[in-house]
This record gives C-alpha cells, structure tokens and sequence, in this order.
C-alpha cells in the first residue's frame, strides 16, 4: 500500500557499463569514445549544457534507436538490461485518453500483469496527486503532468531507473519534497539521473558527472558527504556546489 | 435545439440547389424531376418505400458492422506483421478495383441471393477506409509513446504482447483516425448496400430504383434516392456523434470556426 | 456531311448488325450522314438522352417504347432493327423444369428491363400459376452464369438468339420458352426511336435509306459483313458471337422504316392488362407515321 | 531491391491465393476463371488492353487531380466557415449516396458523352475520402497551437487571416491526416474511373469489361479486372511513397512492426 | 541584425488591469477575487506551488478560454489588448514540419508580415542556436526547443509578454545567461513571468508575486535592489531570496 522504498532485493540492481558511446552527426561529434560504469545500486547524477547529449546517452542505455548514436550498453552482472529499466524521459508522454491512475499502471498492462491499484493510488497520493487521480491530463498543470510521468517511473518498480530532469517543471517546496520521496524510493537501485540543478545533483547523487564537449567527456566532482538526500545545509554541500558551477562553466550551450 | 436547426438548415440549402438547378438548367422532368414531384411521390409511395428502405437499412446496419469489423481486422493485421502486411496490403487495395459486376456471380455462387452476397459486398465497399485510415493511425504513434512502451515492455514474454500493445496504446492512440476512417465507412454504407442490391435482390432501395429506373419512373427513383440520402446523412452524424463522444480528448476548438460570429 | 448521334441499346453485340453494316459499306455517308454509334452501359439511359435532346435516336424495345411514353417523354419510333421478339423465358435443357408449369415454387431471375416481370406473368398465368407461385429475383448483370451455375431455376429476359448459344458454349444447354408462345403478344424487339418533334427530320428518311442499305447487304453477304464487323470490333471475334451472328440475321427487320400499327396497339393492351400502364394509346402516341 | 521483392511476393501470394480459390471451391470457369486462363487472354489480347487502360489510365489521372482538388477545396470551405460547412457537408455526404445510373443522364446531359463526364463521376467517388479525412485533420490541430495562433494573430487585420492559418498551421498540421485521405483515394480512383464510364463510352478498361461481360467472355473481363488492379496497386504505391516523402516528421517507427523479426 | 532590446518606443507598454480573477472546477477553488495590476513596462514575476493556475492566469491575460476560468483583463491604456501580447507557453508547441528558422519567423507568417528571416537569426544566434537553424524540432534537444519557444515569443517584438516557465529546461549556465539576454531584450515591456525558480524571479522581477491558496490569494515579495538582471552576489539578494522560501513554503503543491 506504500511506494517501494528500494528494490524488493536490495544488492539485485546490477552495474551498467557503457564503452565507446558517441554522438556524431556528420562532422558534428557531441562527444565520442565514452566509456562510464553506473555503479550498481547507486545513483549517479548527469549534468551537462543543453544539447550535449544526456538525452541520448539515456537513450542508448535503455536499448532506444536514436539517430546518430552509436555504442554499447551491458549490464555488469551480464544478463541481460531489457526488462530491467524504467525511465522518465524528458518530455512527459501520458496517454491523452487515460486517466491518471492509468496512465500510471500503464506498464502492468502492456506486461499483461494485473494493475495494481492501491499501489498506484498510494504514489501518486505522496506525489500530491491525491485528488487528480481520475482527471485526464488535459486537465493536468505543467507540474502536475510531470509528477504524473514521474508516478508512472516509480510504479514501474524496476532495478535500473533512468530519469531525465525529472522535477524540471516543480516549484521548489514540491521539488525539494520529492527529491526525497524519489530518493527514498529509488534507494539500492541503479539510478541515472539527468538534471539542469546542481543543487539537486549534489543531494541526489552517489556520483555527480558532467558532460562538456571542450575539455574531453566527462569529468567527475567530488560530492558532499552525507546521506542521500543530503542536506544543504553542511557546509561541504556549499563548496561541492562551487566546484560544480565552474565545471558547468567551462562547457558552454550546445547546438 | 441548435442541431435540429442545422439538420433543417441543411435540408432547406439542398432543396433549394436543387430546385435552383431544376429552374436554372431545366433538365427534362425525366431526367431530373423537381424536388416537388419527389416529394409528392414520397408521399404517395410512402409504404413502399418504407418497406424496402427497411431492407436497404437493414443492409447498412450489417453491412457497417461487418465491414467495420473486417476493418478493423486488416487494420490491425497489417499493422503488426511485416509478412502479414505484404500480403494483405495489396489484396485489401486490390479489392477496391473490382467493380461488382465482375465478382457477383462468385458471391452468389458461394452466399446465394440472400442478405450474405448483399451485405459482403457492402462491406467490401465499406471497410477499405477504416483499414487505411487506422492503419495510418497506428503507424503514427508519437515516436515517445512508441519509445515508452518499448523500455516498459522490453525482455517481457513476448506473448500477447502486441495484443497489449494494441488495446492499451496503439488502438486508443489511433481512434481519432480511426474516427475519419469511420465517418467515411459511414457515407458510404448506403451505397456499398445499394451496390450489394445490384449483386442480385428481390428488394431494398437500389432494387426500387433499379426498376423505377427501368419503368421511367424518375420521381420514385429520386424518392427512393432523396431517402437514400437522408440515411446518409443520419448514419453520418450517428456516427460523428458517437465518436465525439468516445474520443473526447481529441475535440479540438478549431480556430478557423471559433472566428465566426456565431 | 450531316452529325448523327445514334445511342445503342446495350454492349455492341450481333443484333446491330444492319447499322455497322451501313457504316462500314458506306451507306450512311453516301446518304450525307456522318453517324456516331455509341454504346451505353444502362439500356435505359439512351431514350431519355434522346427526349433530352442529347443524342438523335436511340435503340430501345418497343415494349420499353410504350411504358416511357406512358411516363410522358416525348418520344416516337421511327425504324425497326428486329421485328421478332427475341426475348424468352430458359431453363437448364437438362434440368427438372420441363413446362412452364414445373416452375412452381423455385427461382426466377430476371435483368434490369421493367417489363421482363410482366413478360414472365403472363407466360406463368398461361401456364396456370399465380406470380405468388415462383420467387422473383433481379440478377442484373449475370443472367446467362446465375441459370449455368444453378443460382436460379429460370432467367427470364434470355435472348434466344446470343444467351442460348452462350449457355450451350458454357456447357449447360438451355431449353427456351419463347414469349410470343406462352400468351405475350408478338412485337418488335429493337426499335429506333427519335424525339417526338424531331420525328420529321428529313435525316432520318436518309438514316432509313442507309439502314434498309445495311440490312440488304448483311442479309447478302453475311459473311463479309461478319468479317467488316469483327474488323471493327475485334474483341468480339469469338466462336459465341459468329453463332450469335447467324442466329441474329433472320431476325432483323428487312424494311427497317416499315411501321405496324396493329402491334403497338397490341402490345400496348397487353401492358395495360398487365397493370403496368394506364392508357393503352394507339400506333400514333407511339410511333411517327411512316414516310 | 526490397521494393521489387515485395511487390513479387504480393503478386505471387495474390495468385496463389487466386488459384487456391479455384482449386478447392472450383468454381465454373465462366465465373471464376484461373490465373493461367486469364494470363492467357492477357498476352493474346494485350494490344486490346492496353489500348483500353490507356483510356482508362488518363481518366485516373485527371480524375484523381480534379477529385483531390476538390476533395481539398471542399475540406477547406467546410473549415473554414461554420454556414458553408452547414450547408455543404450535407452535400458532399449526400453526393455519397448517389448511384451511378440515377445521375449517368444529367451528367451526359450537361457534360457530354466526352472525357467530362466520366471523370466527373470519378471525382464524385475519389474526393469524399480526401475531403473528410483532411477537414478532420484540420479540426485536430493541437490545442497548444490553436491557443498559439490566436495569441499570435489577436488584434491584427482578419483580412486572409484564416488563409495565413490554412496555409502556415492547420494545413501542414493536417498533412498526415490528408495522407489517409490520399491513400484511399488512390486505391478507389480506378473504380471511380471504371464507373465514370458507365455514364456512357466508348472505350476503357470498364467499357472493355461491361462488353466482355455481356458477352461472357469472362476470360477478357478479368485480364481487364487484373489490369486495373494492378494499376491499383501502383497508384497506392506511387501516392504512398510521395506522401511518405512530404510528410518527413510523421514516419514514426513502429513498435509492432519493429519487433518482427526482419 | 541585433535582438530588439526593449520596445521601439518605450513607454508605450501598457499596464494591465486583471479583476475578479477566478479558477474553479465545481467545489475546488484555486483562486476567487484575484484583482492584480501588472505595471506597464515593468517584469512582473510569479510564483506559486504546482497546480495552483498560474498558466490559467496567464490564459486569462492572453484572451485563451480555458475551463474553469473567469475574470476581466484590460490593458492601462484603455485600447484591447488582442495583438500586443506575445506569449510563451509552459510546452513549447514547435511545428514539427518546419525548420528552426520558419518556426521562429511563425507569427508574422500567420499575420501576413514580411518575415525577416536576419532578425530570426540574430535572436536565433544569440540563444546559442546558431548551429541548428535550419533543423526540424525532432533534431532538438528539450532545452534547444525551450529555447526555440523563446525565441519565437522574443521574434515577436511585441510590448506585452506573457512567459511560462521560460529557462526550466535550461543547464544552469546557459539559464544565467538567457536571463540576461532576456531581461535586456524585454526591458520596458510589461512582462508577466511565471518561473520555479525563486533566484531567477529575484534576478529578474521588478516585482515578485506569490500565488498561494491557504493564505489568501497573492502576497508580494519584496525584492533586492539593483538593476535587472541584478546581481545575486549582492548582500540583500540572499535576505530576499530566504524570505521568498519561507513564502513559498507557506502554499504546498496542489492538485
Ligand atoms: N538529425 C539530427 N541532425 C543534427 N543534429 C541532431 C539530430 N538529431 C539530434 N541532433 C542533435 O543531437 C543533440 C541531441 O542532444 P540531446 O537531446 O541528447 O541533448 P541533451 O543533452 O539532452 O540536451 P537538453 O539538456 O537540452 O535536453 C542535440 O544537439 C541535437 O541538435
Ligand atoms: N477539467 C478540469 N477539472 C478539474 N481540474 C482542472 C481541470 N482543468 C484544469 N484543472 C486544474 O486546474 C489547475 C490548472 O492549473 P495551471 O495549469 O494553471 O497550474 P500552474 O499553476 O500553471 O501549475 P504548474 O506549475 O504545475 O504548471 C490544476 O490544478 C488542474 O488540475
Ligand atoms: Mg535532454
Ligand atoms: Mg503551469
């Protein structure tokens, strides 16, 4: 009846290696010959200018053709990722028919596995969709879509989650406040989180990477100490968001 | 009542282009009467055109469920299998060259002169545009509702899955196409009937006009065909009707129309 | 030369041999006509263009004749292409229908002419059945393959001289009750037809000339005129229609202008009696007094 | 070529199923003949035929011009104004319901018995799909961009106002939903051919088969039926392919398709 | 050849009058009895939890009809609005058959204006999509279209601007520095700014705006001196910036 905390197994969400990953576009190269690990179980937190690539890299990771994207993807316990993954993407993507308890137990009824309904109910409620549950998005708010799409990942319930700027739409009460009901839900499952907030990369994230295009690929800062979610507050959390900042500074917009 | 208005306005506009034509053009009574005689015949012959209209309604009825129904099922054949498809496509395009002469003798060989050589032919004429246009609908899911599915169902048994896939996203993702398909089926499920009648029949409203046609009878053909129209025209807004009301996230304002002063 | 549009009753078939017999020796134009032969797809629709004024004449039936006058065009017969009727009633030769009478309680199909049914009631009431006694079915386009296949017991509407060698060809021989034998009086199968007003139009004196010109060299020459129609119309160069060919000639009328009156009022009873029209006319309401 | 192969495979399976027909029902061969019989009379009479489709040929043509040019005419006006739509979408439905003998002497009698009215009465048939399938695309348009386009459009000169809107927005917005249209106006443009020359002619694959018909030559009749069905077939694959090329941002892939195994 | 920075003649955005403003859907009342003065060539910026109706206010402004939504709009200079207001939407709404250029260029196609196709490159260019003019929006990333979206609505050169969420899809560099493209291209518009962001609406409101539904209607912020876009390592930004949390606290997410 509660959102999952963690996987039902903690210890099953495998390690995700990716070698080679590139995105070329004629003679355009967003970048090439990436290589990164997601280390299983852990959250890893992707930052990086617009149009650089994290949206594809996602894409990749989770088995979607997209032009001009090339590498490969494999789990490190070497079974295979297909069926493992959720993933938010960017754009919301609710089925303008459904209701929104539907269009959250979606993915049970394209398995052909039974809705489950009371936990659907029970996530959107600690997503403060409580009293939307039967509305079409049509009558939905640009937040309120987003947490829809962001209910849809969590009741997917799987091992790898993939999200892209999951909170990008939220005011910042509703952010903060789901940042943690995310984190305690994804906690133990290997999470790749794209996001345009240093801030919330630094609370989120086991790891925090960023992609540029000028000085190589991708380069790692260091993270605060802390649980996850960390509290802004310590007084590393501060230091660790300069450093961030400046990395960001050196990539510059894209496309 | 705004629609009966319509309905009214709309069947006024007709009788007056057509009277208009009949003064304007003066083709011979007998081979266009005015919309006067029409109705004098209309009324006069209202029985027996009640009664094979009844026929011809009965026809449609069956003929847009069965023909919508095979729609349906090519639509969906089509869609989900590439060899399926390569067959398929060019026989259901293929269909729609046959003029019915050339395969009635065959349809009264295998379904006899009854209502199933009439209503198989009906629905040879109707379900051509429902495949198409739902075939086209599901082919153009949003590339992202296409990639959702495919992360959310991925390493799944791969039974019934495009069956899910189908009654959960691509079917209610093309019903609004699906919808145009169906308000064309609808149109023309009078004439697919009426050219079922030609197949052979012992009544319905393409045989009254058949024989009105051979006795000279042009107003009980025009009556027969005014009825015709009305059917039509009913079918049409029964089926609109409906699908507005099961489609409604997919009413649009349109803004050429809310520009006029209404 | 003077234009003349002449609208063909049905499919370009053996029984217009007279008019592409005058087309092809030239007997229309040494009469200064230039005539234009067109074939319609509905037999109903050439009449009415007529009375429309959109074409000269028309090759209609002269029972046909009769019920479009009753339905008030304008219309007068000026020429005659078959004087026999060539219509009647066909069941399989080896089939359980022996007599007219054997057709109680089956099938009957009929094409589109409006006056086949009438034609077939009277034949039944000859035979002493009721129309109630055998169920009538309009098979429009397939007469011939709706009999041959055994879709219906009977087809009325056959024409003896091309559906009866077609059924022996497709292997199911056809016995035929001709309809002049079984209580319908006697009339003219292919008549030409021009509008009431134009009926005086000095072409059609020449049309007829050209047409009696036609009939003459057919009749003389079958072969050769077999073998100018097939150069013509070569997609009808076939083993059915050179039989169809030489059943067709002792139909055609050998004076094509003559006119009998007697028939018209004759035929025009029979349809009165069928209920098919109020008012018998006589020959005048129906045909041009000939010239 | 993979195209090529397709289109064999199609013709292949056709046949196959064709001749399968034949063999198990083993209808009289004056009504269903074989493909080796039609095949036959296909090589014997090829002058013939394609003289005929030739006709035929240019008919579609001009036919599927005129009617997609009205077909798009007739969406746009039913759009663009709520009275015309009043009065000509019951028109346009009703036109639907018209058989062709009823009308055949009125379109000889105000067109002719020329090439006028047989494509005429081809655009009758080849318009409706394009007319409702493009006007229900036009009334799809997201709502985002109708809001959009209101903003955008507020206040200033309505003069050719909704022409901008056609013409920038609602129009290629709508192009997919016209695409449908397209498609099954191709397929049915043959027949609408074939029955514009049931108003009266003098030559075309359906005059071909209406004499071949009364004259029982089945054998000729489905060597022309072959002919245009696969004129079909090639019209729907030159309309499909073009549309394909116009409308670049609505291929999406397709996830039933896509998980075959190619 | 530049960005327009600020109208053609300024002092000629007017003031906008919003009364009796409005949302409801049967028994839940967002907001009721809204009166608010947007001040003519000011920025004007807005908060407010997930779901509350900021984007239906800005319908409101913008003459779209929207369900649930009353209320009267009128400009300070007594003339109608319609045709002086250019609008960014929370979506960005491209058309997905034209090219980047041609979607910029879109309101004066619709309204029978010559495009000028340098000035749409100018703005283009200066949102950093220089390289990706002449793309289709599929070939887009979300922020690239983000700031498609923006740069339509800046092509449009309009005095009243209506902006919904304009940067949240934005990495933070590239946001920081829109937000000065932005604030300068838009200086003596009215300017109504709905934004999550509560540093960005310091940085760039004249005036900040809280829409809450518990304590009343809308409460003001006072914000930091400077001039826009101010400086956010001035003393009193962060004084400002905490007395917007604590009144963004106050509201919670709807919906
Ligand atoms: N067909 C194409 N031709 C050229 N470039 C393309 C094409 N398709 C995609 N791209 C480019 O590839 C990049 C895609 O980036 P992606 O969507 O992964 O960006 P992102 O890092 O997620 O950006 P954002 O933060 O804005 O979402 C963009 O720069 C885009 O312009
Ligand atoms: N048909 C409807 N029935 C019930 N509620 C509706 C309906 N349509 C809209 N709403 C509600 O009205 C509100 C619309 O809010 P709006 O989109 O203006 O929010 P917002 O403040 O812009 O939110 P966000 O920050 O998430 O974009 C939402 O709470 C939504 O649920
Ligand atoms: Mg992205
Ligand atoms: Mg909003």
């Amino acid at each position: 009846m509660t959102v999952p905390d963690g996987p039902a197994a903690a210890g099953r969400s495998p390690a995700i290696v990716i070698s080679g990953a590139a995105l070329r576009f004629g003679d355009t190269c967003h970048f090439a010959g990436l290589d990164l690990t997601l280390d299983g179980g852990r959250t890893t937190c992707l930052l990086g200018p617009s149009g650089i690539g994290k949206t594809s890299l996602l894409k990749l990771i989770a088995g979607l053709p997209a032009a001009g994207l090339s590498g490969t993807v494999s789990a490190g316990d070497g079974a295979p990722l297909a069926g493992r993954i959720a993933m938010m993407a960017q754009r919301d993507h609710l089925l303008p028919w459904a209701r929104l308890i539907d269009n959250t137990m979606l993915g049970a009824r394209l398995r052909g596995e039974a809705p489950d309904e009371s936990r659907a109910r029970a996530i959107l409620t600690r997503l403060g969709l409580g009293p939307a549950i039967d509305l079409r998005p049509e009558a939905l708010s640009g937040g309120m879509r987003q947490r829809a799409a962001l209910a849809r990942t969590l009741y997917e319930d799987r091992p790898v989650v993939l999200m892209d700027e999951p909170f990008s739409a939220l005011d910042a009460v509703t952010r903060h406040r789901l940042q943690e009901v995310t984190a305690r839900a994804l906690a133990g499952r290997t999470v790749l989180l794209v996001t345009h907030d240093p801030a919330e990369a630094l609370r989120l994230g086991d790891r925090v990477l960023v992609l540029n295009s000028r000085p190589g690929a991708l380069r790692e800062i260091e993270v605060p100490g802390g649980a996850i979610p960390r509290d802004q507050a310590r007084g590393d959390f501060a230091a660790a968001l300069g450093r961030l900042f400046e990395s960001l500074g050196d990539g510059g917009a894209q496309g | 009542m705004g629609r009966l208005a319509a309905a009214l306005g709309a069947g006024i506009a007709i009788l007056l282009l057509w009277q208009g034509a009949v003064t304007l053009f003066a083709p011979p009574p007998f081979i266009l009467p005015g919309p006067a005689a029409v109705a004098r015949r209309l009324w006069l012959d209202r029985a027996l055109l009640l009664d094979h209209g009844l026929i011809t309604l009965a026809e449609i009825g069956l003929g847009l469920v069965i023909g919508t129904l095979i729609g349906i099922g090519a639509a969906i054949a089509i869609s989900a299998s590439r060899p399926l498809r390569r067959i398929l496509l060019p026989l259901v395009i293929a269909s729609q060259a046959v003029p019915v002469f050339a395969i009635a003798p065959l349809l009264v060989l295998w379904l006899g002169y009854g209502m199933a050589s009439k209503i198989a032919m009906a629905a040879i004429v109707i379900f051509f545009p429902v495949t198409i246009a739902l075939a086209d609908g599901i082919a153009r899911l949003e590339p992202g509702l296409v990639d959702l599915a495919r992360v959310m169902t991925g390493g799944g048994s791969p039974r019934g899955r495009r069956w899910r896939l189908l009654r959960h996203l691509y079917g209610p993702a093309a019903l609004p196409a699906l919808g145009s398909g169906l308000r064309i089926a609808a149109a023309v499920a009078p004439i697919g009937a009426v050219i079922g009648e030609w197949v052979g029949s012992a009544g319905g409203l393409g045989w009254l006009m058949l024989q009105a046609n051979a006795r000279a009878k042009i107003d009980l053909m025009f009556a027969a065909l005014a009825l015709l129209a009305v059917i039509a025209l009913l079918l049409y807004r029964l089926v609109d009707g409906a699908l507005r009301r099961a489609t409604p996230w997919a009413n649009s304002t349109d803004i050429l129309k809310e520009s006029e002063p209404t | 030369a003077d234009r003349l549009t002449v609208l063909l009753d049905w499919a370009v078939n053996p029984d217009h041999a007279a008019l592409f017999a005058a087309q092809s020796q030239g007997y229309f134009a040494a009469q200064g006509l230039e005539v234009e032969l067109i074939a319609p797809s509905d037999p109903n629709d050439p009449p009415k263009l007529v009375a429309a004024g959109k074409a000269d004449l028309a090759v209609t039936y002269q029972p046909q004749l009769v019920l479009l006058v009753e339905e008030g065009l304008p219309l007068r017969r000026v020429a005659t292409l078959v004087d026999t009727p060539l219509n009647s009633l066909a069941v399989l030769a080896d089939g359980p229908v022996k007599t007219i009478a054997d057709l109680k309680g089956r099938k009957i199909g009929y094409s589109v002419a409006g006056f086949e049914d009438a034609l077939l009631q009277a034949m039944l009431k000859s035979a002493g059945l009721a129309p109630s006694d055998v169920t009538l079915i309009n098979v429009n386009f397939a007469l011939a393959t709706a009999l041959a296949s055994g879709q219906v017991d009977g087809v009325i509407g056959a024409f003896r001289n091309f559906e009866i060698p077609e059924m022996r060809l497709l292997g199911k021989p056809a016995r035929i009750f001709a309809v002049e034998d079984h209580g319908v009086p006697a009339y003219d199968e292919l008549v030409v037809v021009a509008a009431a007003d134009k009926a005086g139009d000095p072409r059609i004196a020449r049309f007829n000339a050209a047409l009696e010109a036609g009939v003459s060299y057919t009749l003389n020459h079958p072969d050769a005129a077999w073998a100018a129609f097939v150069k013509d119309h070569p997609e009808l160069n076939d083993d059915l229609n050179r039989e169809a060919w030489g059943l067709t000639l002792p139909r055609l009328a050998a004076s094509p202008a003559a006119l009998d009156p007697g028939r018209f009022a004759r035929i025009a009873a029979f349809l009165k009696e069928a209920g098919l029209i109020a008012r018998a006319g006589d020959a005048g309401d129906y045909a041009a007094p000939p010239r």
